[in-house]
Order: structure tokens, then C-alpha cells, then sequence
């Protein structure tokens, strides 16, 4: 895709990711929250395309889709007043959430303007989905039956869970900033690096501020989203032969439905087990 | 969902209060040209009497604010036992209307505000150990395949029925007149039977009458079951059987015509093809797999639960339990009548016991005929006894003392607490199936 | 080239903003909706198939990998087949104990 | 992409949908009525943007939008005929499931937002059935891919000139065209509106222009699942004497005429036993067919 289409989709699919974004964690609606969720992830599967991994793109689109469909019926289920008609508070520890992600993306600011990035590589597009083929068939091979067993475990795991009882744990990766691009509205790596921060950062507050299991789990689940928009900027333009890449990101997507099977079937275990899914609730059950 | 055009097809209507009493009253929806729809988005007509039962009113003006504003109204030539004209009802009301147009009359009260604190959990606790909250709705009184007047009011667990509660609303206000619009002919033959007005006509001919009601009543049924389900196939051959049964059966009911020899003779042949073609609907409710899957096993009643439920009728004979008041009934004897009975207890048996006795019925009634024109003799051996007849539902008894009837139908309590029993635990489809399997009449007996 | 890039660019946030904004006024006057009395129906929803969700969270993961699969089978030949052997059978196990656990049931 | 495809797809969708409509009519025994059709259109497109106020009409009023969108992109990457074919994508099938995969948002959105107790237990089945069809067609997609090589649509096509794939792998035939029926919430599959149960269920407020566009979603739906049931399955645009475009508007047509008319012969399905169908049945089966598929692969294709 040349510069200019992928600058005509990146800026306003970009804009309205991260508003989307935001907006989950401040609509009181839970179906709205969910659904939102699925936009900011959906059009983050659009900017994928306009980055010309197309595959990886069409792929978050239908995974994605799933995948917060269900998310959208486990909030349903397990958030009191899932239609948001009584407007309640569902944060906690706002003010620290907040500084926690402002420090987060400032941080990030810093790494990005002191950071040398590599020059754009010569060379087209992104690996497509032959490459990335070879790269799961082949080299990979060990990591892609480890995924099976990874897939086979949580289903093992959630049905486990789903049925009996159990606890929690959360687990987050990181992301990358930048500096200024040289040309304004062209894309370049920088400019999608910052969105990537930006769409981490509101995962993070969200993961941090929100007391609902599942808002944290959705919290998770964009800054998972933004470390694979970084990759696939760096596939973009820096490493398009990075075939390793672009498998990582479907490793990262199999680690958002990882996450989401098994965090579900907590949030059930835990819900039938003390009928509540807030985690300050869930917290002092521990002692 | 709007652009339906159909030159030559059935306007979907909103069929008040529901084509199975039309057909049964022996005025078929389709010979209107309109075919009965329940999504209010889609209704292109209104066809209803030009008296509508008065506990209808409210519901149908409720309705009547989903449609759209240009809906036409037809009226049929006849009269359900209400009081309430439709013009005076259709006309826009000032108060308490909303706008919005959702298919069923939830109310508000059963929304979930109110009683809503912060972390309280509502709800009854599920086999899964999940708690969540409940869903209030209720299913009718019109605009659904069921029985018009008929109120299922549901508590929903997820999509699973947690509680449900099945009422009658509609009463026919002149004791005179049959009391169960789904059977009148049964009634006014229950009624005129007891002895005290006996009919001119031959008791023959009171037999076929009722048996030709019984078959256009349970292929009625079948019909409105098909439109539950969504079986065209089902919809299609019900039709086409009834068209051809109510011409037929306009012979029995005619008053004009006084001699008996007369109606046996123009009935006979004609009541003799419909059994053949009868025999062919039948054969494909026992063939049809699509029905079987869609019905079987859904709402299983036991024989032992039937016995212990004191059910009476088809619901019963589908169960195993051989309970049929024509066997005692020397009329019937004489025709070597031998009850339909199937063990199944579910929806499929339930379908099977009235397709078959359909068929049993019009077959009835061309003997019933025949012994009409050779002057078969049968008299009622005691006037003074109740006189208890099988209805399409079920038993009913009438009985005259000093001036007041008597009317009775045993076993429709049982039939009604059976269904709403049978939606308990059921995914909503399945309620449904299970709820219409028990052919419920909603109009209420026994004053 | 740049000019016209810029001026498409500038278009497209434009009516980002307005589609943006046109949402937000919808979002600000239809949140809590009050109407007369009436509350909709939006319960916490006893979804009976939850089971099965999780499962197919996790089992539809499997087609990201599927896909790239079928691109190469031709060119990787046996091998890749072998690969994708194990993969399913790790799959079909998970499904085989969901259907163990009863967890193929509407509960 | 090109011009091309913003005045072709559009335009296909249209007339597809037309042509569905005029199939219905005949498959339910009626003479089709084409100028019915066309006034019952104009009428509607004259009636005033009557809006009715819903619960959250944010979901409400962006359902029907965003389930044309995902049809029309689902119908853009049918290819139609070797010099016009939409968007023509290497990894063009996942696009396509990918856009099927938003109708089930859409549809979820429309029965939420209207709020009304039977809309939202239609909305909440919706994702049930959800559950049922996605992994048959997903899984299916890569057993016919894997023959081609590609993901990109016209080489599957390409693959088919000699044999059609359906008759090599009647199983992965087998299992999608229910699949694709029930993503298209048409009969015998259309639980999330069920008329009878739901008495239209999560449509059931729609009125005036988004009860249209919900209604020409249904069609556009309609008419891609089947074109890429034609281009998957029953080689495409290959035929004899015909030109391509006619026999894929052949095979296309032949396939929606007998989605309606199993649909109007079934009665409706039951979700519970839907599900359990799929997951015990339909997914070992898709297994299966992923396997055959592999073993054709290597044994005929290379």
C-alpha cells in the first residue's frame, strides 16, 4: 500500500482506536464497553492492513470479533447493572491509575525521542501469509506445537475452572514510544509507536483503575493489542523480512484468547463462589 | 421485513384473537386472504371480528401502537363473544400510550429498576450455581401462535423458563351460547345431548358433526403448531386439508337443510376424499424427521405423571392413558370406536395422537353418515345423567338444573397446569413447543 | 503529491471528527433513557452456553494458525501435514474433554 | 481495489438483492412481482426517517449500518468472473469470514439496543448460534484453501478448473452451507428474530429506513455467502460455452435458491440442540475434513 493510502486509513483509524479506546472504561454500559472494545481492536485490525500486513489484519478482525463478542456476554453476566442505567462508579484507585499511566506514557516518550530507530528498510510489504506459513511450518515449528498445547490447556483449564473452583492472576507486556515524525501526517515507525503507547497507557489505567475482573481483563487485552500494533509497525518499517515477527503477533493473539478463556472461567469459578466478580471484593476473600 | 410485496400471497395479519378459533368457527383466515404473522414489523393487516372480546382490548390496543399507522382493518362476519366493537377500540387513545415497538407487552413494573441496589443479586439460584437476574415477560394474549387470550407470564433465567405461570383471560358472557369457542359444536351437542332440547336432527348426524369438529380442531391445532415451529410443509398441507373440510362441513352445519338423508348423502362422499387425503398428512407427521427433531422429547409427560396429574383427553392419550369418554358412548360403539393412544408423552406423541385421531375422526364420521342414511337406531339410555362428551381437548360435561347450566370441563386445569410445568427448565424454543403441544383453549368454563 | 496527500488526510479527519462528534451527541442524549417509567430489560443475563464460549475462545485461536498452514502444505508437503496432525489431535483432545466434562451441554 | 470496485460491488449487491427478493416470491409459490417489488421500494425510500427512541439507540441505530457494511465487504471479496473480482486480497477468504464475523456484533447490538425482554433473549441466541456456525466455516475455508495453495479467492477458483471442489470434498460442502445459512440468520437458522417466539426478536422495533437496510443486509448476505459457495465449491466462474460471469451468476443463483427453499421446508432449529450439534458433530467433522483435505492436498494437488 502506498504512503498515502496507508496515511488515509492510519490517522483516523488510529483516532478513533484510541477513542474507543478510552471510551470502554468510561461508558457505564457494559455492553457499550464491550462492543467498544471490539471497535478499538477491530480498526487496530484495519490499521494491521494499511501497515500492509494484511494477513495479520484480517485476522485480528475475525479473531478480535470472537473473541469480544463473548467478552461482551461475560460482562453482561457478571457486572451489576450491565446496561449502565444507574451510572455507577466502577473505579477504583483512580488518581494513582492514572499517574501510573501518564508515567507510563511519559516514559515511553523519553525512550522514544532518545531512541536512534533504524532506517526504513528497502523493500516492500510485510510478510504475507506464505511467509508466515514457512516461518510457523518451519523454523518455528517448536513454539507453533507449544501454542497447541497452550490452546489445549486453557480449554482443559477453562472447562476445569468453569465447573470447579479457583483464584487470579494477571500478567502484562510492554510497549514502545517514539519521537516526532519528520514528515507530519505520513505514517511513519515513530508515529505508530506513539499510537501503540497511547492505546497501552489506556489499557494500563484501565487494567489499574477499573474493579471489575473483566474491565481488567479488557484492560489487558489492549495493551496485548498495543504491543502487537507496535510489531507490526516495526514489520512495516523497519524489518519487512522479520517473518519471526509477524509470527509473534499471532503469538500474542493466541495469548489474548489464552488469557481470555482462562480469566473468564476465574471470574465463573470465583462469581459461583462468593457471587461477585469485583476484584477488591475478590481480594479480601484471600484473607 | 418491509418489502414483501406478494401479488398473489397471503397478507400477513394480525389475527385477532387467533386463526385456530377462526377456523374452528368455521371461517378460515386464508378465505379472508390473510395469513397470520407475529412480528408486528411485518403485519400488513388487521383481521378481526366486529366484536372483540372485551379482556382482548387492552392488548390489542397496545399492539395496535407497534404497527404501522397505515394497517388495515378487516372484519369478519362474525362475533367471538365480545362487546367491544373494533372501531370504538382502534381509536387512538390520550393516555398511557408509548410509541415504541417492541412485539410483546412487557410491562414496565417487570423491568429490573427499582429494585435495584448497588451490589444485590436478584434472581433464584440456577442448577449451575450461577446467579443472575431474571427476565419478566409475558408471551400473548394475541399476536402469537398460540390460542389468542392465552397468557403465558414467564420469569426467564437466561434463555431457560424459571418460572412460568399459564392463564386464561377470555369468558363468553352469555351462558346460552357454547362456552369454549375452540369446540362449539362439542358444546352446543354436550348441551343439547342432556336431553332437554333435543334436537330434531339425528343423533347420527350430531356424531359427525362433532367428529368432523374434532378433525378441523386438531388439524387447527397442527397448523398452529407449524407456524410455531416455522414448518412450511406443515402449514401448507394443514391448509389445504381444512379448506376442503370447512367447504364440507358447511353440509353438516347448514340448518336450512332438514332432512337427514340429506346431509349424510352430500356429505358422505365429500368427507370420504378428505379421509384419503388425510391419510397422506398423516403418514407425513410419523415420516417427517425435520418435525421429529424440532418435537421429540421436549416436555415429556409419564403415564404415571398423567395419572397423578388427572389429565383427561389427547394430552392424556399421548401419555399411555387410554382415557376417552366416546368408548363408553354406545353411539361410538356401534362405529367400533377404538381410542388413539400413543406411549411417547412427548411433543411428537402429542402431535401423532392428534393427526391420527384426525384422520380417525373423518373416518368416524362417514360411518356416523352412513348409519344416518340406513336409520342406524341409538338413543341415550338416561336423560338425566350428566352428559359427558369428548371435546378436541378433552371431556366436557353439561348438566341443567332448575334453570341454570352446569358446564364442566374436567381435566382442563390439569391440561393447563401440565403445560406450565412442562416450560420449567426449558430453553424458550422448547417451552414453547411444550407449552403449545398441550392445546390449551383459553376460553374459560365453568361459571 | 504531499499537497494532496495532506488534503485528503485533512478530509478524512474531518469527517472523523464529525462522524466523532455526531456519535458523542447521540451517546450524551440516548445514555440513560427514562420513559415514563418504562426500564429496559437489561438484566445480568444467565448466559446457559458459557462453556462453550470459553472453548471456542481458545479453539478458535487455532485457526491463526490454519490459515498459514493451508498457504504451504503444497510447498512443505508431508512434513507440514505431520505438523498440523499433532496440532488437530491436540485440539480434537480439548474438545474431547470438554465433551468428557459436559461441557457440550446447555446447562 | 479500484474504482471499479466502488461502483461494481454496490452495484451487484443491489441487483443480487432484487434477484433474492424475486427468488423468495418463486421458492414460496408465487409469481415473482418485479414491479411490486420496485414500488414497495419506492415507498419505502419515501417514507419519512421515522426513528422510534429505544433503550441505547447508539447500538440501536448503528446495527443495520453496520451489518450492510459487513455484507457488502463480504460480497466484495467474491470474485465474479477472472476480470472483475472486488477486492481481491492474498489472504482474501479471511477477510471474508472476517467480515461475517461483524454481523454477529450487529445483530447483538440490535437486540440489546432495543431493550425490549424478547429483542435481548434474541440478541443473547444470536451469540449462541454464534458459537455453532463460526468454526465450521473458518475450519471449511482452510480445507479448501489448503488444495489451492492460497488464500487468495480466484486461485481457489483457479485450482477448480477441472474438478469442482464439492465434488472432491463433499464433506467441507456438507458442512458449510448450514454454517453460511445460519450467518446469514435466514430459515431455518433465524433465531435471533424467530417471528413466532420472538415475535421478530431483536428486529423487531427496526421501522422505516434501518428496517430496510436490515433488510437488504439479510439479501447482500445472502447473495455473497453464496457466490463464495460457488466460488469455493462449485469452480466459479468455469463452465462451458457461457461466458465466466454468467455461469458464476448461474452457480450463485442455483445455490440461493436452495438455501430458501431448505429453509422454507425446515422448521426452525432449536439453539440447545444447534449447539450441541456443532461442537459434537459439526467441529470433529470440520477436524476431519481439514485432515482429507491435507491428504488430497499432497496426494492430488502438487
Amino acid at each position: 500500500m502506498s504512503d498515502l493510502g496507508t496515511a488515509l486509513v492510519f490517522w483516523p483509524a488510529t483516532v478513533i482506536m484510541l477513542v474507543t479506546g478510552l471510551y470502554v472504561f468510561i461508558t457505564s454500559s457494559m455492553a457499550r464497553a464491550g462492543l467498544l472494545l471490539l471497535a478499538a481492536l477491530g480498526v487496530e485490525g484495519l490499521i494491521f492492513v494499511a501497515l500492509a500486513s494484511e494477513f495479520l489484519g484480517f485476522l485480528q478482525l475475525l479473531m478480535m470479533s470472537g473473541e469480544m463478542v463473548i467478552m461482551v456476554f461475560f460482562m453482561v453476566m457478571f457486572m451489576p447493572d450491565p446496561g449502565g442505567l444507574m451510572g455507577m462508579d466502577m473505579t477504583h484507585d483512580k488518581r494513582r491509575s492514572a499517574a501510573v499511566a501518564g508515567a507510563v506514557a511519559v516514559a515511553l516518550a523519553v525512550v522514544a525521542v532518545l531512541t536512534d530507530w533504524p532506517a526504513r528498510a528497502v523493500g516492500d510489504d510485510a510478510p504475507d501469509v506464505r511467509a508466515i506459513g514457512f516461518e510457523v511450518m518451519g523454523r518455528s515449528m517448536i513454539t507453533f506445537l507449544f501454542a497447541a498445547m497452550t490452546i489445549l490447556f486453557a480449554m482443559v483449564g477453562g472447562v476445569l475452572l468453569a465447573k470447579a473452583g479457583g483464584r487470579f492472576g494477571i500478567g502484562a507486556p510492554g510497549g514502545r514510544g517514539s519521537r516526532l515524525a519528520r514528515r507530519r501526517l505520513m505514517v511513519s515507525l515513530p508515529v505508530v509507536l506513539a499510537a501503540g503507547a497511547l492505546l497501552f497507557a489506556i489499557g494500563l489505567c484501565g487494567a489499574l483503575g477499573q474493579t471489575n475482573t473483566i474491565m481488567v481483563i479488557m484492560g489487558v487485552e489492549l495493551m496485548l493489542g498495543a504491543s502487537m500494533l507496535n510489531v507490526v509497525g516495526f514489520l512495516r518499517y523497519s524489518h519487512p523480512d522479520a517473518t519471526s515477527g509477524a509470527f509473534f503477533v499471532l503469538v500474542v493473539m493466541t495469548l489474548m484468547a489464552v488469557e481470555a478463556t482462562v480469566g473468564f472461567a476465574l471470574v465463573i469459578s470465583a462469581f459461583r463462589h462468593s457471587r461477585t466478580a469485583e476484584v477488591d471484593d475478590l481480594t479480601e476473600l484471600k484473607g | 421485513m418491509v418489502l414483501t410485496p406478494a401479488r398473489s400471497a397471503l397478507v400477513p395479519a394480525l389475527v385477532v384473537p387467533d386463526e385456530q378459533t377462526w377456523t374452528v368457527f368455521g371461517a378460515d383466515p386464508a378465505a379472508f386472504g390473510a395469513r397470520p404473522s407475529f412480528d408486528p414489523g411485518t403485519i400488513r393487516r388487521l383481521l378481526a371480528p366486529a366484536q372483540v372480546p372485551a379482556e382482548l382490548a387492552a392488548a390489542l390496543r397496545a399492539y395496535r401502537t407497534a404497527l404501522a399507522d397505515d394497517v388495515p382493518v378487516a372484519y369478519g362476519d362474525v362475533a367471538f363473544g365480545g362487546e367491544v366493537t373494533l372501531s370504538t377500540l382502534l381509536e387512538p387513545s390520550t393516555h398511557g400510550e408509548h410509541g415504541h415497538g417492541h412485539g410483546e407487552h412487557d410491562h414496565g413494573e417487570h423491568g429490573h429498576g427499582g429494585h435495584h441496589d448497588m451490589m444485590a443479586i436478584v434472581g433464584e439460584p440456577s442448577a449451575d450455581g450461577l446467579v443472575m437476574e431474571p427476565i419478566h415477560l409475558s408471551y400473548g394474549p394475541i399476536g402469537t401462535p398460540l390460542p389468542g387470550g392465552l397468557v403465558a407470564d414467564v420469569t426467564l433465567d437466561g434463555d431457560v423458563v424459571a418460572e412460568s405461570t399459564v392463564r386464561a383471560l377470555l369468558r363468553v358472557e352469555r351462558p346460552a351460547s357454547p362456552p369454549d369457542l375452540l369446540s362449539p359444536v362439542a358444546w352446543t351437542v354436550a348441551m343439547a345431548g342432556h336431553g332437554v332440547a333435543a334436537a330434531a336432527t339425528s343423533p347420527w348426524l350430531r356424531v359427525a358433526a362433532v367428529e368432523i369438529e374434532r378433525a378441523v380442531s386438531h388439524l387447527a391445532w397442527l397448523r398452529s403448531l407449524g407456524r410455531l415451529v416455522d414448518s412450511q410443509p406443515l402449514i401448507d398441507k394443514c391448509t389445504r386439508m381444512l379448506t376442503s373440510l370447512q367447504v364440507s362441513r358447511r353440509v353438516l352445519l347448514d340448518d336450512d337443510i332438514g332432512d337427514a338423508w340429506l346431509h349424510a348423502a352430500i356429505g358422505q362422499a365429500d368427507f370420504d376424499e378428505c379421509r384419503e387425503r388425510l391419510d397422506g398428512l398423516v403418514a407425513w407427521v410419523r415420516r417427517s424427521w425435520a418435525l421429529r427433531w424440532r418435537l421429540g422429547g421436549r416436555s415429556v409427560v409419564t403415564p404415571s405423571r398423567a395419572r397423578e396429574l388427572a389429565l383427561r383427553g389427547p394430552a392424556a392419550r399421548a401419555s399411555g392413558v387410554a382415557d376417552d369418554a366416546r368408548v363408553a358412548d354406545p353411539l361410538y360403539r356401534a362405529l367400533d370406536f377404538n381410542p388413539v393412544v400413543h406411549s411417547g408423552g412427548d411433543a411428537v406423541a402429542r402431535a401423532r395422537v392428534r393427526a391420527e385421531e384426525a384422520l380417525a375422526s373423518v373416518g368416524l364420521a362417514v360411518d356416523a353418515l352412513a348409519m344416518a342414511y340406513v336409520g342406524g337406531d341409538a338413543r341415550r339410555a338416561d336423560a338425566r345423567a350428566p352428559a359427558v362428551f369428548e371435546s378436541p381437548r378433552g371431556p366436557i360435561t353439561a348438566r341443567r338444573s332448575s334453570g341454570t347450566w352446569e358446564l364442566a370441563a374436567p381435566g382442563a386445569d390439569a391440561t393447563r397446569r401440565a403445560a406450565a410445568d412442562a416450560m420449567i427448565g426449558s430453553e424458550w424454543s422448547a417451552a414453547l413447543v411444550g407449552l403449545a403441544s398441550f392445546d390449551l383453549s383459553p376460553w374459560r368454563v365453568g361459571w | 503529491m504531499s499537497a494532496v496527500g495532506l488534503l485528503f488526510v485533512l478530509i478524512a479527519l474531518l469527517l472523523g471528527a464529525l462522524l466523532a462528534a455526531y456519535a458523542l451527541a447521540l451517546w450524551r442524549r440516548e445514555l440513560r433513557v427514562d420513559r415514563a417509567g418504562e426500564q429496559p430489560s437489561w438484566p445480568r443475563y444467565h448466559v446457559r452456553f458459557y462453556t462453550f464460549a470459553l472453548l471456542f475462545i481458545a479453539f478458535d485461536m487455532e485457526m491463526a494458525y490454519m490459515y498459514p498452514w493451508a498457504a504451504v502444505i503444497r510447498d512443505l508437503g508431508f512434513f507440514a501435514y505431520a505438523e498440523i496432525g499433532f496440532f488437530l489431535t491436540v485440539l480434537g483432545l480439548g474438545i474431547a474433554y470438554g465433551w468428557r466434562e459436559g461441557a457440550l451441554e446447555w446447562s | 481495489m479500484s474504482g471499479w470496485t466502488l461502483v461494481g460491488v454496490p452495484a451487484v449487491a443491489l441487483v443480487g438483492a432484487a434477484l433474492v427478493a424475486m427468488l423468495e416470491q418463486l421458492v414460496a409459490g408465487f409469481r415473482p412481482a418485479p414491479s411490486g417489488l420496485a414500488r414497495t421500494a419506492l415507498a419505502t425510500l419515501r417514507q419519512p426517517l421515522r426513528r422510534p427512541e429505544t433503550y441505547d439507540n447508539w447500538l440501536f441505530h448503528i446495527a443495520p449500518g453496520l451489518l450492510l457494511t459487513a455484507a457488502v465487504v463480504a460480497l466484495a471479496t467474491v470474485p465474479w468472473a477472472p476480470g472483475f473480482r472486488g477486492i481481491d486480497f492474498q489472504a482474501g477468504v479471511i477477510l471474508f469470514g472476517g467480515a461475517l464475523a461483524y454481523v454477529t456484533p450487529a445483530v447483538f447490538m440490535a437486540g440489546w439496543g432495543s431493550g425490549s425482554p424478547l429483542a435481548v433473549v434474541g440478541g443473547f441466541r444470536w451469540l449462541a448460534l454464534m458459537l455453532a456456525y463460526a468454526m465450521p466455516v473458518a475450519m471449511v475455508v482452510t480445507a479448501v484453501a489448503a488444495p489451492a495453495g492460497s488464500l487468495r479467492p480466484t486461485d481457489i477458483v483457479e485450482i477448480q478448473h477441472a474438478v469442482p471442489m464439492g465434488l472432491v470434498q463433499p464433506l467441507a460442502l456438507a458442512l458449510w452451507l448450514p454454517a453460511v445459512v445460519a450467518v446469514c440468520f435466514l430459515p431455518p437458522f433465524d433465531l435471533p428474530q424467530a417471528p413466532s417466539e420472538l415475535g421478530g426478536g431483536a428486529f423487531a422495533a427496526y421501522r422505516g429506513l434501518d428496517a430496510a437496510l436490515v433488510w437488504l443486509a439479510q439479501r447482500v448476505l445472502l447473495v455473497a455467502v453464496s457466490g463464495m459457495t460457488a466460488a469455493l465449491f462449485l469452480s466459479g466462474w468455469h463452465g462451458p460455452v457461457l461466458p465466466p460471469a454468467l455461469w458464476m451468476a448461474l452457480k450463485t443463483a442455483t445455490v440461493a435458491v436452495l438455501i430458501l427453499w431448505a429453509g422454507r421446508r425446515l422448521p426452525r432449529m432449536e439453539i440447545d440442540r444447534t449447539l450441541a450439534l456443532a461442537w459434537k458433530v459439526a467441529n470433529p467433522l470440520a477436524i476431519l475434513a481439514i485432515v482429507i483435505a491435507g491428504g488430497l492436498t499432497l496426494g492430488f494437488y502438487r
